[in-house]
């Protein structure tokens, strides 16, 4: 296990004790206001010390109470961007991002300054003082801040949250190559479910100072009990894939156990293994093949379940293949439509809206 | 200008500017590192290094003159120790007059330095060791920027009463021409004779001079640092 | 580092103006450099105590003289009573002009007004002693006991009168005379006080031909006339240690 | 005109020149990270003096460079919710709630502390200091305070970026309220078109210091040229409709110009006027009227343009009734359907993809 | 306790008390505004302002007593307006020695607030603006209960500094058992007479006794006030 967490640090009024373990990747913790994320992260980095309980990060225990060890935040060798900014006031844009890397081991892999800037669209800024830069240019500056210092770890407590959308379409597939191409274990705050299922390899859902539920991001995200965790919009699957090919019309076709899937073209190459999100609203449910749609994505499926809450939808869960998807229908179609569990049904996913944000691979 | 102020008047204020930048100069690291002991540390005996840094304050200058005589002199407990041990004599020596405009501005020096260390956010020093850098680096490389402009008040609020010491100095190590007396010194000798007042005017005036030439430029140099501090 | 035809005179403060004319007279004619330190007769004292590199000490007060012969740190038999003065009461610019003379039940409670009597430290510097011992004496001290306005040297007493702060004073009689805003009124009589006594003397270890040379140009004619212009008297006679109370 | 914004405040490296008008309600200001929200906000507050122009609220000149005229910030009456928190740290919650209040005209209406406190989950914070609070508390904290001082305008800067989906779904509603119910302007800054596609009046979209488009929400918002701004995932329309009437399965109707939707309850009464906003990505063009499909939205609509960018999806522009849709799909399926202008297509909009989040009344 | 020092003795600190509390309690309020205005405004005559308020620090403390005496005396230039407009005599009162107190010690207390002025985020300031505070509420609920400490520091400084001056007070109001012999003087004096060094050690002791005692209880009352601010 590459990071492995049990901690417990009671204050007057809340109580942590928080206990995951994760496969290295990006782990993401994901909950509502004021249940412990920045906690958690604080004393991996070692700067809040937990009453009791041990870390271990890629084999090193930073934090073992029982053997009093606390290894010293310095030593850590972290990338942290903080949920405020926490750039050094009186040095420029520049001096902030290459702080880290005079502290840094020279032989250290990591991206160039000039990277980072380009990724960050901060190169304009690099001379300025941080005083006078903007929300969103704060937060950007202190993410390359933290990329550039060559960590062993990241840790990033809602890293985009101050950022427009363009922006971050530009900063989310950088931490995808990241996952994929570094062994850094990162630990991910967010209250994005799209950031999440794009780039978590594991989920960690807290619920008041406690682990309300772990596992593989497919397996979390998926689950119709994290429905209320997720919001509606938000439940879905997350579904297995390979690259098929890539068609000449900008369409790449994916194969998943249940059959095929479009979506715009992808830069990964035939053969690679990667992951689908389909949210459970974005899939139709139809009795017969239906002809003469827009939608180019029809998986026959199998009714597994019904599962019906106070409000007027259903979420009706199939096996598709060797996977299960989730559609957010209402209460009146399904009555409409007859569904029982054993039912073979289509369900129609609309090409583009197995959308860019939500694929992720590996 | 020669011709304005005579030549032992011009050794006084040689000598006193010598002996309050040698005074500064010196105190200064110590001073640091007390305010932030003071600022950031939990440690028995707080109270009492507190109170020691203070005292010269409370402590009329002649009782801290007639303290560090004792301690200090030729015959002082310290005094001869330092003397067959270093070969350092500070009794009715310029070494001496730095040695209480020292102590003598230290409180003022520590009280500004500590103000500037308790009003730095530990925020930025936490995020500098996540970067890497270790206790004595986030000082050197954060706190002690952000607190540039109290170390500067300081350490020009002790250059100014380093000027101004008198009671002190005269009581320990005398008021011997080009060695120990001071502008100060040098003013009060003239107060003494009747009728000498307007020559102690010239010196009162250079005294003052050199005193607000350090402070407008000290100002200059802490809105700079404040304005860098504020990262506009 | 002094040269070793250096001298370095510890003198009270008040000695300031006369004796820096003797010194200037002295170096003229030797080229020995004298270096003077002023300051209050007693934290000179206490410097000597701790070894300051004095060669002379010309006290204001025999007091800390004493002090200085008892622990053995003047040089065998270099004392000598040099000067002494006279107490004057002096008027400001503020005072009446009525001034009654200094004898015995003499209004002087009177002659203050509503202001304040200016003296140095009644217990602790010599000119406020002498001051306190010459009033009591004349039987005037209780008139003035508690309208006093102390200061901690006699020059500061001077000045407070000068200034027309206080309308009456006693200082000494050679800093009265040499203050042009203050009038003196009147000598107090030599017998209402203890003698007052400038002892000088060689610092023990420091007894060397210059300083020798330098104490016996002190005692001369030179010297003494500078010194008499200043208004201090001569006590020609040399002391012994026995003669020192 | 309730709100009148013409400005221009030049910098060193970024040159601000906005003018735009608003009719009361919401105005949102939408743009890039850096292109001048928060300034042309910190102007209204009366914290920035721009170096020219005039600013206008409900008739009041606040602002006017050339009458030399500048109403101190704190004359204004304003609850301005900064992009960080700025709580005061030596004040309590409470103290920080209830600050505003005693220099608000004593019979100025607004919420209680209980109402606030109910409204944002901070009734357990009350007697903590900032210091200790988590990074959405202390914004929910700098929301309450802002609405607790009884402010006769509101300037919300990034308000609910740092809350999670859950604490979002309510407040939401009270602005909404806020918004319709009383004649409070607001200016509102966020990166979400969901946020601003529910709550706003007028968009203003800046780039780079200009307003490079502004205009009533549902005229701005479904504008194909906007794209690029909003994401792709974002693109749609917003169509004005009545609620029809409630049904007892939980499903609301909603008449519009077109036909019928429906919807999830809402808690409107039957008669009175919403907006419904159709996300182009949720529509799904038929050429035949589709049957057998959980689709409860099938609206008959004409092929008005195709809009192809460089990949590999097409935009449909369709009149439906007096109102405009947009769906988005691929090219292949436009092919395969043989789309052209003029053509009669259903529209299928998934009834429960007319989320919640996206309906906002008036 | 009463048998250890004699009554003059204390009446001495009683006086000094006395004065060291009026000297700053009536500059505190000036001292705030003048490191307020020289913190964050831009005016004409700031360098000079800031000049004298520091004057005190690098003249000798005779000098200062000297211009007091000239400008505050019965015969000085303000002294005589102050007599007969407010009836306010200060030459040879306890107010004299509070006012002589006061003006020695206002460098340190203006320096101590004037940094922590400049310390408080004018960011608060703003949001206190926008919640309809004016100017001077702003300054009341926001500014003064963030620069707390460094008025507790400053105050408490300059208390210490008063508890301590000695040579301007002496020089400005002489030493009037009762009025104006603060513990200082008394102290000097003990010191002129040989032998009573044990005299005056009394006195020192009773002296850094207050002035612990204030510093120690400015330093707990600071800390809360700075654990205010931090807002834990
Ligand atoms: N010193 C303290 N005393 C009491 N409670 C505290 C203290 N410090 C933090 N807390 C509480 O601990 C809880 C967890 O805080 P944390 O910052 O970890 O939340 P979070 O999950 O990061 O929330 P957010 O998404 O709002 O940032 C919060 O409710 C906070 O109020
Ligand atoms: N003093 C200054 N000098 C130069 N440029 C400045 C100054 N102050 C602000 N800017 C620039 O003005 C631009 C607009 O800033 P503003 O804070 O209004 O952006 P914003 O739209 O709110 O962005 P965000 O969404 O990131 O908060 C930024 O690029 C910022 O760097
Ligand atoms: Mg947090
Ligand atoms: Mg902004």
């Amino acid at each position: 296990m590459s990071l492995s967490v049990d901690i417990a640090h009671p204050l007057a009024g809340f109580d942590l004790r928080v206990a995951f373990e994760a496969p290295g990747g990006i782990t993401a913790l994901f909950g509502q206001s004021g249940t412990g994320k920045t906690t958690v992260v604080n004393a991996v980095s070692g700067l809040l010390r937990p009453r009791s309980g041990r870390i271990v990060v890629e084999g090193e225990t930073l934090f073992d109470a029982e053997r009093r060890l606390h290894l010293p935040t310095h030593k850590r060798r972290l990338g942290y961007v903080f949920q405020e900014a926490r750039l050094f006031p009186h040095l420029s844009v520049r001096q902030n991002l290459t702080y880290g890397l005079r502290f840094a081991p020279a032989d250290a892999p990591g991206p160039s300054l000039d990277e980072v800037c380009d990724l960050l669209g901060i190169a304009p800024l690099l001379d300025r003082r941080p005083g006078g830069l903007s929300g969103g240019e704060k937060q950007r500056v202190a993410i390359g801040r933290a990329l550039l210092s060559r960590p062993r770890m990241l840790l990033l407590d809602e890293p985009l949250a101050a950022l427009d959308t363009a922006r971050k379409q530009e900063i989310l597939p950088y931490l995808e190559t990241l996952r994929d191409q570094t062994d850094i274990p990162m630990l991910y705050v967010s209250h994005s479910v799209a950031e999440v299922a794009r780039l978590a390899t594991t989920v960690v859902v807290l619920e008041q100072g406690r682990v309300a539920r772990t596992g593989p991001a497919e397996r979390v995200l998926s689950d119709p009990a994290m429905v209320r965790q997720l919001g509606l919009r938000e439940a879905g699957a997350v579904v297995p894939a390979t690259v098929a090919r890539h068609h000449d019309d900008g369409l790449t076709e994916l194969s998943v156990s249940g059959g095929r899937l479009f979506l715009p073209a992808m830069d990964t190459a035939p053969g690679s293994p990667t992951r689908v999100r389909i949210l459970a609203h974005d899939v139709i449910v139809a009795r017969d093949a239906p002809t003469g749609l827009s939608a180019l994505n029809i998986l026959p499926a199998t009714v597994l379940a019904l599962r019906g809450g106070e409000g007027p939808g259903v979420i009706v869960q199939m096996q598709c293949g060797d996977d299960r998807l989730l559609a957010r229908i209402t209460r009146r179609s399904a009555t409409a439509l007859e569904l029982a569990p054993g039912q073979q049904v289509y369900a129609v996913v609309k090409s583009v809206s197995v959308a860019r944000t939500d694929v992720g691979a590996g | 200008m020669t011709g304005w102020l005579g030549p032992e008047e011009w050794q006084a204020v040689a000598l006193s500017l010598k002996v309050s930048l040698w005074a500064v100069a010196l105190s200064l690291p110590f001073g640091i590192f007390i305010a932030y002991a003071l600022a950031r540390w939990e440690f028995r005996g707080k109270q009492v290094l507190n109170g020691l840094v203070h005292l010269p304050l409370i402590l009329p200058p002649v009782v801290t003159g007639y303290l560090l005589l004792l301690t200090f002199g030729r015959r002082g407990a310290l005094g001869g120790w330092l003397d067959e041990t270093f070969g350092l004599v500070l009794a009715f020596r310029w070494t001496g007059a730095a040695l209480a405009a020292a102590i003598m501005a230290f409180p003022l020096m520590v009280r500004a330095i500590r103000l500037a260390i308790e009003a730095v956010d530990p925020k930025l020093e936490e995020a500098a060791a996540t970067l890497g850098a270790a206790r004595l680096q986030v000082f050197a490389t954060v706190t002690l920027p952000l607190i540039l402009p109290g170390v500067i008040a300081g350490a020009v609020l002790a250059f100014a009463k380093a000027m101004g010491e008198f009671g002190a100095t005269i009581t320990f190590v005398s008021n011997i021409p080009g060695q120990t007396q001071t502008l100060p010194s040098a003013i009060y000798t003239f107060l003494q004779v009747p009728g000498a007042e307007t020559a102690a005017l010239r010196l009162v005036v250079v005294s003052v001079a050199v005193a607000m030439g350090a402070l407008v430029a000290s100002e200059l140099l802490a809105r700079r640092a404040i304005r860098r501090a504020a990262g506009a | 580092p002094a040269r070793a035809a250096d001298l370095t005179v510890f003198a009270a403060a008040s000695l300031k103006t006369a004796l820096d004319e003797v010194a200037d007279r002295y170096s003229d004619r030797t080229g020995t450099r004298l270096r003077l330190s002023y300051a209050g007769s007693s934290a000179l004292a206490r410097q000597i105590q701790q070894g300051a590199p004095a060669d002379l000490f010309f006290s204001a007060n025999p007091g800390w003289m004493d002090v200085l012969e008892a622990d053995g740190l003047l040089a065998p038999a270099s004392r000598r009573d040099l000067l002494s003065n006279r107490l004057a009461l002096i008027a400001g610019p503020g005072a009446r002009t009525d001034l009654p003379r200094i004898a015995p039940g003499a209004d002087l409670r009177g002659a203050l007004g509503d202001g304040r009597l200016s003296m140095a430290l009644v217990n602790a510097v010599p000119a406020g002693i002498y001051g306190k011992a010459a009033l009591q004496s004349l039987g005037l001290w209780d008139q003035v006991a508690d309208r006093l306005a102390q200061s901690d040297n006699v020059r500061a007493a001077l000045r407070l009168v000068a200034l027309g702060e206080t309308p009456l004073g006693v200082v000494y009689a050679t800093d009265a005379a040499a203050e042009p805003k203050v009038r003196v009124i009147g000598l107090f009589p030599p017998d209402s006080h203890p003698p007052i006594r400038y002892p000088v003397a060689i610092i023990a270890g420091a007894d060397r031909p210059q300083a020798r040379d330098f104490l016996a140009f002190l005692s001369g004619p030179q010297a003494g006339a500078l010194f008499a212009a200043h208004g201090f008297t001569l006590t020609a006679t040399e002391t012994g240690p026995e003669a020192g109370e």
